[in-house]
């Protein structure tokens, strides 16, 4: 494992040092707990709070500020935070308003937005995303995974708090948002954890993980690579079959790279993706093209749709000021 | 069981994960994602840390401490699960300032029962519960048929390895190992690993001194 | 070599055509010959083209919009694009204030830019960005290469012509920042060109090319990776050593990966960074970390530092409005 | 030499070119970036693309239509050098139909010529001027000496091989092997290597038909 790193356990403390230092006007970085605030929450506003294990970067911590989150809980490397992470950034930031967690759906975070939902004595809600069609859902299990999608679920609900939509109100535009959305993503290679020092899993020269998650967890199967046309068709398939979009649908599109794919080859699945969208009668009214949701140094990529509306569209291009998503 | 026989155990225990490092470790590498040992020493140290400063508080008190204390460290999927458990035993076992073996067990019990409300999990679903769940049963039943301490840790022990290996040939239906479906046969749930770890290390401490 | 690709012969075309289908609001891209512009250049502004070898997105397409490159001339992958497409796109772009060539200091695209610059029949002018310390200058040698420092350059000079300055003025300008821009990097892993299907060089695994160029190209040096800290400070030593800032400058820091290492780490090296500066006097008064001149999916990062005076800090800070540099 | 000879000379060395790839190929990755190969291989696929429509013309303005397509097709370092030779070339033969070999002589050190100010580069730097530049002075030597076209090819085909052994020992001083300092000594350079494969094809042809 070669990486940029003093010692394995400084990894954290010192990346989000660089963070602050590098978004002072932006977030503030808080240790012990850790979570990273917006440096000015806005009063009467509903507090937005994620988190999640780190080495998905941006995701959380570089989408605090205007517009879309006001704390992000960063845990261990693809380890949830811990509840009383998710209680301080609460009392850090809320406003009077109430407090909405936005929560990837896995086990961990599940049960520990949850525990600190419970623990927490002011007026809060959670929006549980889970946008990933790659495993299919079933009553006994715990469900599908929150994955790239979070981000949009995290801009819209963002910008629907800016104009001063309640606690009730946010959680439901999240709710919305989110069955509005699904994911899925296909990795060449593994990722590897620095704390453990080797690749999480072994995948051979021509293979790819088909559905693969954030955190190199496996999907629906390991197959031979194809050619990038096909990779999105099918990827493309399964999402079009989760959301089932009326003929002349309008939609976000947004291809996710999870770390060491070059954008060069984002742009690529982007026309792939826009070719068989047009074909299938829907609609690219916004795109979003870079390593957004990543896992580690991981190589591959997700797609991930939105199913837009006139008032999704509007929370959408609202503006935003954060270090990783900035518009205006 | 009093607070001494609590911190002799942590201290068992981490000495006991940390030489099962490489087990733990592949497990959570083939079907979760790799962190689980990393989880659990963390929990391992941060208790060991702690384990001073806990000298004559009661047991519930010592408990109640663990679970708070492993609540805000260990994060992940383990982190709620096995802090439920410490913070429901220490309930159970609040006012006792020497539990017997039966309270013990009740407690025990009821630490399990935490785990399986909080990730609203049961036997079967190849995690951690499928090590708790038959070692629970199995020390009200010994308790009640009078067992010997010797002969309750050997049951234990064989009972917890017996619940861990079984997980081998689920399908997971809780936690991350539920996402690779078919796939997940013929790995043994990192969870229920870790859990066999510490009980096997327990009952080696309250046997062999 | 697994990438996203339907034919290596494709690769640029499908790329570039993503591109224009993610952000038709702010750039068009030209095929026969291939360049990609601004879609609504501003009338009798001097027009800046920038180019090069592609596989180092977002530089140089990615910063193709308001405050910054009128035009962009996308070579092959590592390979000088050809004076026809510079031609081409100066006849585009151009309104009648001349237009000024952003070249990286490589034998190919100087020489390219070069015969562009003497065929075209407009008012032209070069600035050639040489920004690298890891190969010492000599006399009878091409150079220093052009890195990242580029898009320090791309960037005020982009707000320098935004505000009206001619041609000589723009050309000034980007020469000045050039002189005070110094880079230097170091790779983990070997980046893959796609038409060449295997990696560049070979790298043991506890080894790095300290001092790396942005194609993969050797450094000063092979040998065995150290701590983040330990890294910077020697960069930065070389950097330093170049610029001689005097004691209290104001700098920008520009964190730099080169495609698959991730943020995290990125941010780590900036937290080692402003120790490092700090220590000596500097201040860090502006910085830019993430992928942006990158090679391919080499693993590794670059720091570069530009002295920075009143009148370049307000141009950095102008407002840009690009697909891959977005500020107001 | 007639416009004829040209496109069976381009023929014949795409030919070749593709036949070094592996050897072409390796030199760049080892002290370039890779792709002089890729850069040389387009270059032959639009002379061949080209070489119907230059059926014809007079042997100047086939090499100027050769050079001004090369020039926006090959990109990179050896585009422009590559593309003077031949645009150069052009110019020196203007007006001769049908240029003897003295002709042909003083164009192609013409051609060399201009690759040495455009790449501001001569002899010893380690680039392709190292095979060019001695068979350039070869060639006009020979002439001179009234050599025959066998004997003239022969001598061509080592000189070109000399020289582009001999960039093996030298530190570059122009194009990316600069960078490399010492580290480059040891390895061929790239460009020398296919300017001295093209020479041996189009001496091969001139000697074998
Ligand atoms: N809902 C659940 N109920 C009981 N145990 C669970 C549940 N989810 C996960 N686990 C246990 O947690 C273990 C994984 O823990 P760990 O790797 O530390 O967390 P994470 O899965 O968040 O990375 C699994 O092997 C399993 O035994
Ligand atoms: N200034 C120069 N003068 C002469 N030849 C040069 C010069 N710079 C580079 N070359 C030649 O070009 C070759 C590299 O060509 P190529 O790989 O196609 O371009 P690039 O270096 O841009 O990738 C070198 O091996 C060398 O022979
Ligand atoms: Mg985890
Ligand atoms: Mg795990
Ligand atoms: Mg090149
Ligand atoms: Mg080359």
């Amino acid at each position: 494992m070669k990486k940029f790193i003093n010692h394995v356990d400084q990894v954290l403390h010192e990346s989000l040092s660089g963070l602050q230092a590098a978004h002072a006007d932006i977030l503030t970085v808080h240790f012990d707990p850790t979570f990273v605030r917006r440096t000015a929450p806005r009063p009467g506003k509903v507090a937005l709070i994620s988190g999640g294990g780190t080495g998905h970067e941006p995701l959380h911590a570089g989408f605090v500020g205007k517009g879309m989150l006001d704390a992000a809980c960063t845990g261990q490397v693809f380890t949830s935070p811990t509840p009383d992470q998710m209680l301080a950034a609460a009392e850090s930031v809320h406003t009077g308003a109430g407090v909405l967690f936005i929560v990837k759906n896995y086990a961990g975070d599940s049960m520990n937005f949850q525990m600190a939902s419970e623990m927490l004595d002011i007026e809060n809600a959670i929006v549980m995303v889970n946008d990933d069609v790659a495993v299919q859902n079933s009553t006994h299990t715990t469900g599908r995974r929150g994955v790239a999608g979070t981000l949009v679920v995290e801009k819209i609900v963002g910008a629907a708090a800016e104009t001063g939509l309640d606690l009730a109100q946010c959680k439901a535009v999240g709710d919305r948002v989110n069955r509005a959305t699904a994911s899925m993503g296909v990795a060449f290679t593994s990722c590897t954890v620095p704390a453990a020092g080797r690749a999480t899993f072994d995948i051979d020269d021509d293979e790819m993980e088909f559905g693969v998650g954030i955190h190199g967890e496996p999907g629906r199967r390991r197959e031979p690579v194809r050619p990038a046309q096909a990779i999105v068709d099918e990827l493309l398939d399964c999402i079009l079959t989760d959301l089932n979009p009326a003929p002349g649908a309008n939609v976000l599109l947004h291809v996710n790279g999870f770390g060491a794919t070059p954008l060069m080859e984002l742009y690529l699945l982007h026309h792939c993706a826009g070719k068989t969208l047009a074909a299938r009668g829907v609609n690219v009214v916004r795109s979003l093209v870079g390593n957004y949701t990543t896992a580690l140094d991981m190589a591959g990529a997700s797609l991930t749709v939105t199913l837009m509306d006139p008032e999704l569209l509007q929370l959408w291009d609202a503006p935003v000021r954060t270090a990783s998503l900035n518009w205006s | 069981m009093n607070t001494q026989d609590i911190l002799q155990s942590i201290a068992a225990v981490q000495v006991s994960i940390l030489r099962h490092e490489p087990d733990i470790e592949a497990l959570d590498r083939a079907i979760g994602d790799g962190d689980h040992f990393i989880n659990v020493r963390r929990g391992c140290e941060v208790m060991a840390e702690l384990s001073p400063s806990l000298q004559g508080l009661t047991p519930a008190d010592a408990l109640n401490r663990i679970g708070m204390k492993l609540l805000s460290t260990i994060g992940g999927a383990s982190g709620p699960l096995i802090s439920s458990f410490f913070l429901s035993m220490a309930a159970t076992l609040k006012g006792a300032a020497e539990p017997d073996r039966r309270q013990f067990a009740a407690a025990f019990v009821a630490g399990v029962d935490a785990i399986k409300s909080r990730g609203k999990a049961d036997l079967g679903e190849k995690t951690m519960l499928d090590t708790l769940i038959p070692v629970a049963r199995l020390l009200v039943r010994l308790n009640e048929e009078g067992a010997s301490l010797a002969d309750l840790c050997v049951a234990a022990k064989q009972e917890a390895t017996q619940g861990m290996l079984a997980t081998r040939d689920m399908v997971a239906t809780k936690g991350r190992a539920h996402f690779l479906g078919e796939r997940a046969i013929g790995h043994i749930d990192p969870g229920s690993k870790s859990c066999e770890v510490a009980i096997h290390a327990v009952c080696d401490l309250m046997t062999h001194r």
